[in-house]
């Protein structure tokens, strides 16, 4: 027996979800979802305990995670309730509900907080950098070790307990005894959708979408490892810096088509866009475009005149990497990579 | 019947007989033209129509006979006219659907070709062959056969007959003084015909006065009734009657003549308000007010709201101990009034008696046992009464409310198998208002499937926007209504959530009771108006002859018919104010010349006629030396009763003499129809 | 022709009114409850209007049996129609008896306008008693 | 005005010749008022002398309009123009319009057309034929149907290559190729709207495969595979002429649907449907029906009793809403939907699939009223501007609405409010008269 919370969707609403409450349980939204199938119907069940308020069920769930958001089932629904959108809500949400901090939440939710935060840090690192006197060197020095140091802190003190907590919710809470085995046999499904985004092939619309987000997602991982391992901005090896190059660029160009598309609104995907999807895409934008202009200012020895754009790019760089990596959109790309392999593991 | 069979082969041998096979012979010079209709598959699916026509084309007297795939169709009824004048026919049969839907319509074609409509003759061979034995084609097929025979064999002996035309009184009873009764008594008047507008209750409005905001424009029932109100007051052709009740009626269409009781108010017309305010207060009866479906009290002097129509209170006399406390304070009241008895004639009926919602049984979900289950009736009064942003009822603050659908309708269990077709609208839109006008307030919708059909789907649409939040089961598995450690809790099994069972704490139960007929149907007794399957009364033909009914005269309007809701009732009360008018608008009538006919040779009077006619259209009268019965042409329905009563059999109906019923029982049991296979 | 063949072609001679009975019969139809075909109705303005002679022409011509689809109290004629619909029946069956016929072959019933179910139930049943009358 | 202009007067201008306009105009008519019955199509009886039969009664459809139609033709007081439109109409003052009626050319004489149909067997040129929806072909010299009225030839002059075939076969001589479009200015004293709705075009749903997958029809067109006058004598899906045995019915199509601009629901589909199925079932006797629903409105008299007498007769009734449709080698479709009862996507496989399709507006005769506006409401249809008391009056003072002009309805109810038509529209011409 479960009580109904009619006030949840109020809740859900403050992550983005709207109309919601417009559903009238026709499942058109689940029928037109190529991805949805017998044994994950979604979305018409989703919005149905979102209505009904029946959280409890939606924090262990792990279909949220299973759509790629092609807008069909938005564009058809006959009551205008935006399935699609309240899957991204959703999203939103259950980030919230991994985060232990609770800044996921608050962030989401508070577009004040998440100003404040960020020209927090930008503060923070022009404070840090006149402390080092503006020196290039040393600047760009201690940049690359906050960049080491900030992936393993966020990694180790809030994505892994996050991503355990999220295991605990969809995982050990359904279903306690699943032999360790499976976890390893099935491992090979977090590493294909994490790299791959495979799923988004199953997706009606068209397949330069799964190509463009191929594209920024090995670009995005090849330039963490670039500048982090290769130490893109301290190497004088000709082949790392044009792959650095050629990186950052196709960051920078597939994130000024999303842009792009998020203002003109074209497709269903584009025509809502929460501040966050705006931030993920801007500052990942913002990454690529300014980690070229350094390492182009490096190459043309202009930084030295120029700190700034470094300073920049470090600002962008501590923002992306303590904001939106650990509480923003940027959590999805892992934590849907990790529900295929959780649902690979529970079936 | 003999000579049926032996005249098959030779007509002309028939010739030098005895007298009354004379007759019979005369009825054969008939030439009669047979039509046997397919009704585009109704009838010959089943029945083998082209054999019909054959085991019918060498019957006396049948000169043509052909098969139609669709006997009305205008092509066919072109044909007919063609037919009968170029074969110079002067008789026809149709066999086709009943005759309550088409005789009208042959009989026109053959006056329009120039024949008396009374040589024509329906054989219903859908409704009472093809379809009731559509299991049995090889049986339907023998029956449909016999069934045209006897259809022949009538018309072989039918005559030429002239309509008895009355004069018809150009005036109309409109019985309920609702919104459908008051918008057609208006519409008649309109079109100049004198109206009694004839009301039960001591106001008007009926059902309508009870509601407030009403779906969709938002005017008010008050404002409704007002305005038909005045629109009745203004016209000086409608009398309306207050608490006033039909007990007698006779005669027939065009001429009814109806008495009509009116109950005194015990109120003076002319009177002081501030006193009658006086009077009320004063009274020390308190009595359940039905006028809020009981969830407040009145006095037995009484208004149902403040500036009711007509502004008049009236004494509830049931209830009235007569303790002269009023008296004392109102010098307007007056307990020596008397009922008075009216008589009026009119041409015809309207009936527009509206509904009653539907009482739900003790115990059903909770009613009558939890205290904060109500019905939707209650609810709008409920909502009616409390001002402010806050909804209470017993006292008590409701944020969390549950509407049962289908209480009373669509019943797996009980009688009512049909939908109230306006409770599903009528309910959403109350619970948006509700929602709308006072704060933190949660609609629970526990539904079997939302019929908000046409534009109130935008309803549905608006209440699921507003977050209300829907709930659906099947018949078989109704919600539940218990109380669970002092609290009201709804559970279902929803089958929108995979039949998950959810629950809600609701701080009231609403409900949603359909309409079923007025519980006192004297009226409907009392006029014999048929009732359909869902009790309710019923029409001729739903698409065909929509208002009317098979008493001639008598039309439907309003939820009286059906459940309806106010734009509906309105349409359907224009409708029926159009037939009742085309029927006095003349002021004469054309009627069925049935009527009894007496033999003066055969009658010795003996006034068993006259006991068993219920119209006293029988005077003895004397005639060549002795007494014999006449029949008062005007006066006789042609229903027959006498028929049996005659001990000489000097009585023969129109249309249904001996003659022709004992001929027509001849060709029922004739030869077997169909040829033995070869 | 009435030592026709048995298997439930027994003949039954309807009278049924124009205003209640004959609706219902309509309906039976429109509602696709089957009866035997060997049921054929005559049309009466009202009940009480059959002649005890039209139901002994009927078996005479060999009908096997006659069913009066009577108005009852819905009769639009008056409340009188029940009453001397009962009194012909009566004394048609006192008649029948004096001929030595059995009486059961005349039956009669109210039929009201929405009595489709009803009316086939008494034709089905009367049908069955009358084959097992005969044989 | 110009001068060539025939001028006509009448008391009342009924604009549409369907079941809702034909009783409005009767119900005139009988009462001594003069009315001139304007129909676009080439014959009068609207979409329901199209139909097979109707719910809840099951009685044939034909069987009410046909003798209706006829009547209204022969009734002294109405004059027919059919293939005509009124194209401007203007409100001088109360009780005074003036209408510009604008009759198409037929090419056929209608009085000495005798229906016999020779000039169709001469006709070389074969096109679809609209009044079976497309399921068959016809001639461009042809009489509409069988059962229309009037039943005469009419030549599509579109389509016709003017060959003369026709004419010279003509036992009448009938046939005019010498018409032209005619004017005629009409003078009456009030005007009925009962222009009727327009089907859903189901093309605008390029996922149920509608236009692109043959077995794939509409509501409509399996109506006149089970209408008497059929095009065919049996029920066969069009891909193949195979008798399908198993059928799905997909409810809602272009109703309450926000994603095709029509909100609403049209009242009629549900009933429509559950009775074509019990139809198939009696004619296919071996054949499965599937409803796909969202909510069953069985919602008048009788209709429920009717619901579940179709589930008695074993019409299967899924609920869920179909969302898309794709065809396999051998014709059958394939039918995703999500079954709401269990909350899991399924897909079923059919060989025949009706699509459902509502009730829109037919606004096209508000743009023909030029001093005064013909409101419109917001799906379209004409604005009932005091619903509640007087549900025929429109915008314009003595300008009456009647049938599916101004709501989806269905039969009964569009008869009704025909007969509401004309109540108001007496009232309204007895004030003058008063006057």
């Amino acid at each position: 027996m479960a009580r109904i919370n009619p006030g949840f969707t109020k809740e859900l609403k403050s992550f983005g979800a709207f109309d919601v409450n417009a559903c009238y349980n026709c499942g058109n939204c689940t029928a037109v979802c190529s991805l949805s199938d017998e044994d994950n119907s979604f979305p018409r069940k989703m919005v149905r305990l979102s209505v009904l308020g029946l959280d409890g069920e939606l924090k262990t769930s792990l279909e949220p995670w299973l759509c790629y958001y092609c807008g069909e089932c938005s564009t058809t629904c006959p009551r205008q309730a935006e399935p699609g959108e309240l899957m991204m809500s959703l999203r939103r949400w259950l980030t919230a509900q991994y985060d232990w901090t609770g800044l996921s939440g608050l962030l989401y939710r508070s577009l004040t907080a998440v100003i404040t935060a960020f020209l927090l840090l930008a503060a923070g690192v022009i404070w840090f950098a006149s402390v080092q006197n503006f020196n290039p060197e040393s600047l760009l020095h201690t940049g690359h070790y906050f960049e080491m140091l900030a992936i393993a802190c966020v990694f180790a003190f809030i994505l892994l307990p996050n991503i355990i907590r999220m295991w605990l919710l969809t995982v050990y809470s359904r279903h306690k005894k699943i032999p360790v085995k499976r976890y390893f046999s099935s491992l090979g499904e977090l590493f294909v959708h994490m790299f791959t985004q495979k799923r988004t092939l199953g997706c009606d619309d068209s397949k330069t979408r799964w190509i463009e987000h191929l594209i920024l997602v090995i670009s995005y991982l090849a330039l963490l490892f670039t500048t982090v391992f290769l130490d893109w901005f301290g190497t004088d090896n000709g082949f790392i810096i044009a792959l650095g190059y050629i990186e950052s660029a196709a960051i920078f160009v597939v994130t000024i088509l999303f842009v792009a598309a998020r203002l003109k609104k074209s497709t269903e995907v584009s025509k809502h866009s929460h501040p966050s999807d705006w931030m993920f895409v801007v500052w990942l934008s913002l990454m690529g475009l300014t980690a070229f202009v350094v390492r182009l200012f490096i190459d043309l020895n202009m930084l030295e005149n120029n700190i700034w754009i470094y300073i920049v790019h470090l600002i962008i760089l501590v923002q992306w990497a303590l904001i939106i990596v650990p509480f923003g959109k940027w959590t999805h790309f892992l934590y849907r990579s990790f529900a295929m392999w959780f649902l690979k593991v529970v079936e | 019947m003999k000579q049926a069979r032996s005249n098959k082969s030779d007509t002309k041998q028939q010739a030098k007989t005895s007298p009354s096979e004379e007759r019979l012979k005369e009825a054969y010079k008939k030439r009669i033209g047979v039509y046997v209709c397919h009704c585009g598959g109704n009838i010959s699916d089943y029945v083998d129509v082209e054999k019909v026509r054959q085991a019918v084309e060498n019957e006396e007297g049948v000169f043509l006979t052909k098969t139609t795939m669709f006997a009305c169709a205008d092509s066919n009824q072109k044909e007919m006219v063609e037919d009968i004048a170029a074969q110079k026919l002067d008789g026809v049969v149709v066999a086709s659907c009943s005759p309550k839907l088409h005789l009208l319509t042959f009989r026109a074609v053959t006056e329009r070709a120039g024949l008396n409509k009374y040589n024509y003759v329906h054989a219903n061979i859908r409704e009472q062959v093809s379809w009731a034995h559509s299991d049995n084609k090889k049986g339907a097929t023998e029956k449909a056969i016999k069934i045209v025979r006897s259809a022949i064999a009538k018309v072989r002996r039918s005559e030429a007959l002239e309509p008895i035309k009355v004069e018809a009184a150009q005036a109309v009873a409109v019985i309920g003084a609702g919104v459908a009764g008051m918008k057609a008594a208006v519409k008649l008047a309109k079109s100049g015909v004198q109206v009694y507008l004839i009301e039960r209750e001591f106001f008007v409005g009926g059902r309508v006065a009870q509601w407030d905001n009403l779906c969709v424009t938002d005017e008010t029932g008050k404002e409704l009734v007002t305005r038909l109100y005045d629109d009745v007051m203004s016209h000086k052709n409608v009398t309306l009657f207050t608490g006033a009740e039909v007990v007698e009626k006779s005669g027939s269409v065009g001429n009814f003549s109806l008495k009509v009781k009116v109950t005194p108010r015990y109120i003076r017309m002319q009177c002081n308000k501030g006193e009658l305010q006086k009077a009320i207060d004063a009274c020390p009866v308190e009595v359940p007010d039905k006028f809020n479906f009981n969830i407040t009290k009145r006095k037995a002097i009484f208004h149902n709201y403040p500036s009711e129509y007509p502004q008049l209170p009236a004494i509830d006399i049931e209830n009235c101990t007569r303790c002269g406390e009023c008296e004392k304070v109102c010098s307007s009241i007056d307990f020596s009034q008397k009922p008075e008895y009216l008589n009026i004639k009119v041409g015809s009926i309207l009936l527009a008696t509206g509904f009653d919602p539907y009482e739900p049984q003790k115990g059903e979900f909770g009613y009558g046992e939890i205290d904060n289950v109500v019905t939707l009736p209650q609810f709008k009064r409920i909502v009616h009464y409390c001002s402010g942003d806050k909804l209470q009822f017993k006292g008590r603050d409701i944020h969390n409310i549950a509407y049962i659908y289908c209480v009373g309708s669509r019943q797996v269990n009980g009688e009512n198998k049909y939908c109230s077709r306006y409770c599903c609208t009528s309910n959403i839109y109350t619970a948006i208002d509700a929602k709308k006008r006072f704060k933190d307030i949660n609609n629970f919708h526990f539904n079997r499937g939302i019929r908000t059909y046409g534009k109130q789907e935008v309803l549905y649409d608006e209440s699921s926007r507003m977050g209300d939040i829907y709930l659906q089961s099947f018949e078989d598995s109704p919600p539940k209504v218990e109380v669970i450690d002092g609290k009201t809790v709804v559970s279902i099994n929803d089958i929108l959530t995979q039949d998950k069972k959810l629950e809600v704490e609701a701080d009231l139960v609403v409900l949603v009771t359909g309409m079923v007929p007025r519980k006192d149907n004297s009226i409907g007794s009392l006029l014999k108006v048929p009732k359909g399957r869902d009790k309710f009364f019923n029409e001729i033909h739903m698409k065909l002859r929509p208002v009317e009914t098979v008493i001639d005269g008598i039309t439907i309007a309003g939820a009286g018919q059906g459940p309806k809701n106010i734009v509906e009732s309105m349409t359907s009360a224009l409708a029926a104010a159009t037939k009742s008018y085309t029927i006095v608008a003349s002021g004469e009538l054309a009627l069925e010349p049935t009527i009894a006919k007496v033999s003066a040779d055969d009658c010795e009077w003996c006034g068993k006629c006259d006991d068993a006619c219920p119209y006293d259209a029988f005077t003895p009268k004397e005639i060549n030396g002795k007494t014999v019965a006449v029949v008062n042409k005007s006066v006789c329905k042609g229903c027959g009763m006498c028929l049996p009563v005659c001990p000489s059999n000097a009585i023969q109906l129109t249309g249904l003499s001996d003659n022709e019923v004992e001929s027509m029982i001849d060709a029922l049991v004739e030869r077997s129809p169909l040829p033995a296979s070869p | 022709m009435n030592s026709g063949k048995v298997n439930n072609s027994v003949k039954i001679l309807v009278f049924s009114t124009e205003k209640i009975s004959d609706p219902a019969i309509d309906m039976a139809g429109l509602l696709k409850l089957h009866y035997p075909p060997t049921v054929y109705t005559i049309t009466v303005p009202c009940s009480s209007a059959v002649k005890p002679r039209w139901i002994m022409h009927a078996f005479e011509q060999g009908f096997d049996g006659v069913f009066i689809a009577a108005d009852g109290t819905d009769c639009p004629y008056g409340e009188s129609c029940t009453e001397k619909t009962g009194k012909l029946v009566q004394e048609t069956q006192d008649k029948m008896k004096e001929l030595g016929m059995e009486p059961a072959r005349l039956k009669m019933a109210a039929i009201c306008s929405i009595c489709s179910e009803p009316f086939v139930k008494h034709v089905k049943s009367f049908v069955e008693t009358l084959n097992a009358k005969e044989s | 005005m110009s001068e060539h202009k025939k001028i006509l007067e009448y008391d009342v201008l009924v604009v549409g010749g369907g079941i809702a306009g034909g009783e409005c105009a009767l119900n005139l008519a009988n009462l001594g008022f003069r009315v001139l019955l304007v129909e676009k199509d080439l014959t009068i009886g609207g979409k329901m002398i199209m139909l097979s039969k109707v719910f809840p009664t099951l009685d044939c459809s034909a069987c009410i309009t046909t003798p209706k139609v006829s009547e209204i033709a022969r009734h002294p007081n109405i004059t027919i123009f059919t293939g005509s439109e009124a194209k401007k109409v203007t409100k001088l003052a109360e009780h005074n319009f003036e209408a510009v009626v604008v009759k198409q050319p037929r090419y056929v004489n209608v009085e000495d057309c005798t229906g016999c149909q020779l000039c169709e067997e001469a006709c070389p040129v074969s096109v679809t034929d609209q009044y079976q929806y497309g399921l068959v072909g016809r001639k461009a010299a042809y009489i509409p149907f069988s059962i229309a009225s009037p039943r005469a030839a009419a030549i599509d002059i579109e389509n016709c290559t003017l060959c003369g075939a026709c004419e010279r076969v003509c036992p009448t001589n009938c046939i005019d190729f010498t018409q032209t479009e005619e004017e005629y200015l009409v003078k009456v004293r009030s005007v009925v709207v009962a222009t009727g709705f327009n089907l859903f075009d189901p093309l605008k749903i390029p996922r149920y495969g509608y236009g692109k997958f043959k077995n794939v029809i509409t509501s409509m067109q399996m109506e006149r595979q089970l209408a008497p006058t059929r095009p065919f004598n049996t029920i066969l899906r069009p891909g193949d002429g195979k008798m399908p045995d198993n059928i799905a019915y997909v409810l809602c199509t272009g109703s309450r649907d926000k994603s095709v601009g029509n909100p609403i629901c049209s009242q009629v589909c549900c009933m429509y449907s559950i009775k074509q199925a019990q139809l198939l079932m009696g004619a296919l006797p071996m054949a499965d029906v599937t409803i796909y629903y969202l909510h069953i409105r069985a919602f008048g008299k009788g209709f429920n009793e009717f619901y579940a007498q179709a589930q008695g007769m074993g019409v299967e009734f899924v609920k869920g809403k179909i969302g898309k449709i794709t065809e396999k080698d051998n014709g059958n479709l394939i039918l995703r939907y999500e079954d709401i009862e269990e909350g899991k996507v399924k897909e079923a496989e059919h060989d025949m699939v009706v699509l459902s399709v509502g009730l829109l507006a037919n606004p096209e005769i508000s743009s023909s009223f030029t001093n005064q506006k013909l409101e419109l409401d917001p799906f379209n249809f004409v604005q009932q501007t005091d619903m509640l008391a007087n549900p025929a009056k429109t915008s314009i003072d003595g300008v009456f609405v009647a049938g599916t002009a101004s709501a989806p309805m269905d039969i009964p109810d569009s008869i009704l409010s025909g007969g509401a038509a004309s109540a108001q529209t007496i009232s309204y011409l007895k004030q003058a008269m008063e006057k």
